[in-house]
């Protein structure tokens, strides 16, 4: 078998090749927007921190789990404050339209 | 289930690919925003769904807290203050990977692969770096800590042998399973994120927060390749480009190259090559607010050159109130936007979406450039290094070879600043100088309002 | 374990964003050459054809063995020709340079 | 070594996208092509490294005997010939695509999966209609079968009927192992490969070769989905997308959709549409090779369209010639291409490349459209809708909203071709009976000679 790793890898590669491709197709005007959704993109380590927060062998509150709540804490800020301020400055670039 | 939460993660993977894609026009990009949104609703969902026997309260908690701080800080910020606010976030992602890894460690249910290992000791380290510099980053621009680049003998020595030590407690760590040579890894990386950036001047942080947006995008990819897991290798590639991509482009319109940015001490440099070009005192116009307005309310067209001082004063909602009174008055106003004015890639974008100027008033670089010979009055609002010509003329200028905006082609320059001092790059500037050109002091809103008031009079 | 075919449909759809932009990015001068070179690359089938070519039960001249060396030989006139007529038109372009 | 052999695929992989980036600029084309055969190369001898007991006599054989007839179809097809010679090659690739599968239904050694059933018959049937597809595509370009367009009553209805009964043989094979079963669903595949393409025309096969391009990436895409192998996944998916990108491409410069072009029928509803506008014999001014000669050499500026006749009288040689002649005595010469002109993409770049033209001669339609008003005569050969004013101005013309090349602004037009007769839309073309147009008539390269020796003389 295929080590998993190298599936990964070969994700991973394909992955640049995307972002690459599509963030140099940004409109330099929406750069700054750009900046803030990435924030909140890269607030997908959540999925990572909830991994650690399970019950091991019967204790739910362990080093684990607190490291990993405040693991979702951190990333969870990411999201929400990324999302809504993409949003807060694209409404505005709308408003323009008018 | 495995096939259905992988199939998910894979749905929510190309929902992040289509919000970036989105961005690629205002007009598609709040559907963008939405799809990004959607994504990661399906991604943390689907983690539920695959996750055995999870701490329902903690993460609820957690996550509520989050949403409450997040959307607080994104519902109160100054557009103003998006590089601060920027920095600040990357630092949390820095911090997460590291609480993620380092939970990994204690886990006492899994077995790491040695392939596993090498992924926490990487994500780790570049989640803690990241985390310390970001935080840095964010002081130096927010104004807390002082932006002065810190240098001192030896530096780069003392970063080498910190990075050596924190692979070397990697590598401790890797062969013994200990977790302690584990934390002190992590410890030094929390140390090296720190002397690694106060030797960069404040003025380049904006190339450091994005190149600090690079690592936390390769950060979650690694925590990706640990936990195998799709979503977060793309997500995390997607997110490592764009911050590269965007440092590339700043170091590019400032006509520098990455390594001497990362080496810091431009001020100094620079700061050499400007007192080179001087000789004795120089002799330029002022004249007072009203002037300027008298002199845009007769012109034929108009164009606003917007750079960092209009960001720091907040004046756009002024300015673009006066460029409305001129629209008013016949004139034909348009703005002409630098790829870096300001100090964040399309910064001034968004401070005159902000101010709700239209769309088609605001130009790029290169559609603009050709028409300044045409221009009857070209209006500089706390800009400086974008509109210098010794970028065109002066071959030992440090900034020659930068694409600047050709304002001083125009039949009359306005420029509003504070006094004569320098710009980002430290330089004079010719431009101040010319018989065409009317210096007009002050703060830029004081100003604005003052050329309101003029036009309406 | 999930199954290969998702890891296969990863791949997939990432592959598809690659090309979809790389292919997008063509200048339209070279048309013509990127039809010839996607000849040649669609000869990769190749690579299905050989795991045909094997010893099947200890004996070598199966149908099977011989269907995928007839598809050998197929793909390999698309590998040849289709590589060598990109270079013979990508030469021309080149001599225009001077 | 599985692990080896897997990152070996996607080094391969990698080298195959690059070779396509390298087709973004001519500088780097030549670069890119050399990646994809390295790329070739290290998936083939990969191949051979995890084969468990190749016959290597066998494969040996086959692949030099396609690098034989590969290779000499390689140096001695004409440029012109490119159409067929592409379409040849899918059907290539269609065939080995349905060999690959069948020899896998037979494979004694191995047990498939129900995912790899499914994926053994997508591969299969879209292979076999890309094999049969291709060879009528190739024989209607080639002139061998006649580019008629076929159609009789039912036609749809039957398409359908053998569609579900090659669906309906797939599930039988699945559910019942029958070979017999796999082997009529590809038989039913190869004729359904014949009944789609009959009904279109000979004209439309350059959009039909690229879809069936697109095809056979899928195809191979299919199969590597089977054979859970990145690297054919990768490589389809890439051809995949460049021929439906291509077939896009194609249809919007023809303002046409792409279900007009498979349902077929263009030549009879287009005629129609040209007889309406006609209204009794119009007129024309022709003139000798000589009077167009005479013309260009005392031009400041001549603008020149290539197009399909071009191609097809092989001119461009004789045309490079004339172009540099007119530059020796001080003429400026230009090509104008239409992004659709001849009967592939690129067509008229690539004759023109072989040519010798040089490369800042030969402007895009966007780059020159701006230019005609200001040019004095425009040499027209062998081209007719790409030129043809009621896209623009006749809103009844099935061409109306093409994008064309506005030869009709010059200041002179001079048509070369060997009659009054229509081009590829089937229409009339208003430009010929301009008060400023002079008709040469007769085979372009005949007619270029003749202008070669009117400038000499
Ligand atoms: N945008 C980016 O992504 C980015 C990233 C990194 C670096 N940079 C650099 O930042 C620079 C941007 O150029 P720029 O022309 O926008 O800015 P600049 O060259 O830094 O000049 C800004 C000017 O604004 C004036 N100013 C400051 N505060 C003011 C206020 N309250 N009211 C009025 N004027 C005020 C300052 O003059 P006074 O002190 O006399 O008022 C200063 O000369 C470039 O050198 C660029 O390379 C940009
Ligand atoms: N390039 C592509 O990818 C592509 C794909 C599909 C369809 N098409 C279609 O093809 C057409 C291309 O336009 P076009 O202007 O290049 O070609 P066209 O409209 O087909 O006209 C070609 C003209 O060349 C003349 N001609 C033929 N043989 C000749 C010879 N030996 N010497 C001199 N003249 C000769 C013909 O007139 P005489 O018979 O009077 O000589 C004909 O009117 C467009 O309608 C386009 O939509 C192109």
């Amino acid at each position: 078998m295929v080590d998993p790793f190298i599936a990964s890898l070969t994700v991973f590669v394909l992955a640049v090749f995307v972002g690459y491709h599509v963030v140099w197709n940004v409109t330099p005007a929406l750069h700054t927007p750009l900046m803030a959704v990435t924030n909140a993109i890269s607030g997908i380590i959540i999925v990572g921190a909830m991994l650690q927060v399970v019950d091991i062998n019967g204790s739910e509150i362990t080093l684990t789990s607190v490291l990993g709540t405040i693991g979702i804490f951190l990333a969870s800020i990411n999201i929400f404050g990324g999302f809504m301020v993409t949003q807060r400055m694209l409404d505005m670039f709308k408003k323009k339209k008018k | 289930m495995a096939n259905i939460s992988a199939v998910l993660y894979l749905v929510a993977a190309v929902l992040f690919i289509l919000a970036l894609k989105g961005l690629s026009s205002p007009v598609t990009a709040l559907r963008g925003n939405k799809f990004g949104i959607i994504g990661m609703v399906i991604a943390v969902g689907t983690t539920f769904m695959i996750m055995d026997k999870p701490v329902l309260g903690l993460i609820a908690a957690a996550i509520i807290g989050g949403a409450v701080i997040g959307g607080w800080k994104a519902k109160t910020v100054e557009m103003t203050g998006m590089p601060e606010l920027v920095a600040a976030m990357h630092s949390l992602v820095g911090l997460s990977a590291v609480l993620i890894a380092v939970a990994a460690i204690f886990h006492t249910g899994v077995e790491h692969t040695p392939v596993q290992k090498v992924e926490l000791f990487i994500g780790a380290f570049i989640g803690a770096i990241t985390f310390t510099a970001s935080v840095i980053a964010y002081g130096k621009l927010s104004g807390r800590f002082g932006s002065k680049a810190v240098s001192f003998n030896g530096q780069h020595l003392l970063n080498l042998v910190l990075a050596l030590a924190m692979v070397g407690f990697g590598v401790a760590y890797f062969v013994t399973d200990s977790h302690a040579a584990f934390l002190l890894m992590v410890a030094i990386a929390l140390v090296l994120g720190v002397t690694l950036i106060i030797p960069i001047g404040g003025a380049d942080m904006p190339v450091v927060v994005s190149m600090l947006n690079s690592y936390s995008g390769w950060a979650a990819a690694g925590i990706g390749f640990t936990l195998n897991n799709p979503v977060l290798i793309i997500a995390g590639a997607c997110v490592g480009s764009s911050g590269a991509i965007l440092s590339y482009i700043m170091c590019k319109a400032m006509n520098r190259s990455i390594v001497s940015v990362l080496l810091g001490g431009f001020g100094a440099e620079a700061a050499a090559g400007g007192a080179a070009g001087d000789s004795g005192p120089k002799n330029y116009k002022s004249g007072s607010a009203e002037d300027a307005a008298f002199l845009m309310s007769n012109a034929d067209s108009v164009v606003i050159v917007p750079g960092y001082g209009l960001a720091v004063s907040r004046a756009q909602h002024a300015l673009q109130e006066f460029a409305e009174l001129l629209h008013e008055k016949g004139v034909t106003v348009r703005y002409a936007i630098h790829p870096v004015a300001g100090r964040m890639p399309g910064h001034m974008n968004v401070l005159l979406a902000e101010a709700e100027v239209p769309y088609e008033q605001v130009l790029e670089m290169e559609e603009i450039n050709s028409d300044f010979n045409n221009t009857d009055v070209v209006l500089v609002i706390g800009a400086n290094d974008v509109v210098n010509p010794a970028a065109q003329k002066d071959k030992s200028s440090p900034i020659y070879g930068m694409p600047i905006l050709e304002a001083h082609k125009a039949r009359t320059v306005i420029v509003v600043k504070r006094s004569m001092s320098v710009g980002y790059a430290g330089l004079d500037n010719e431009l101040f100088y010319m018989d065409k050109t009317m210096m007009v002091f002050g703060d830029a809103k004081k100003v604005v309002e003052d050329l309101v008031k003029g036009v309406v009079h």
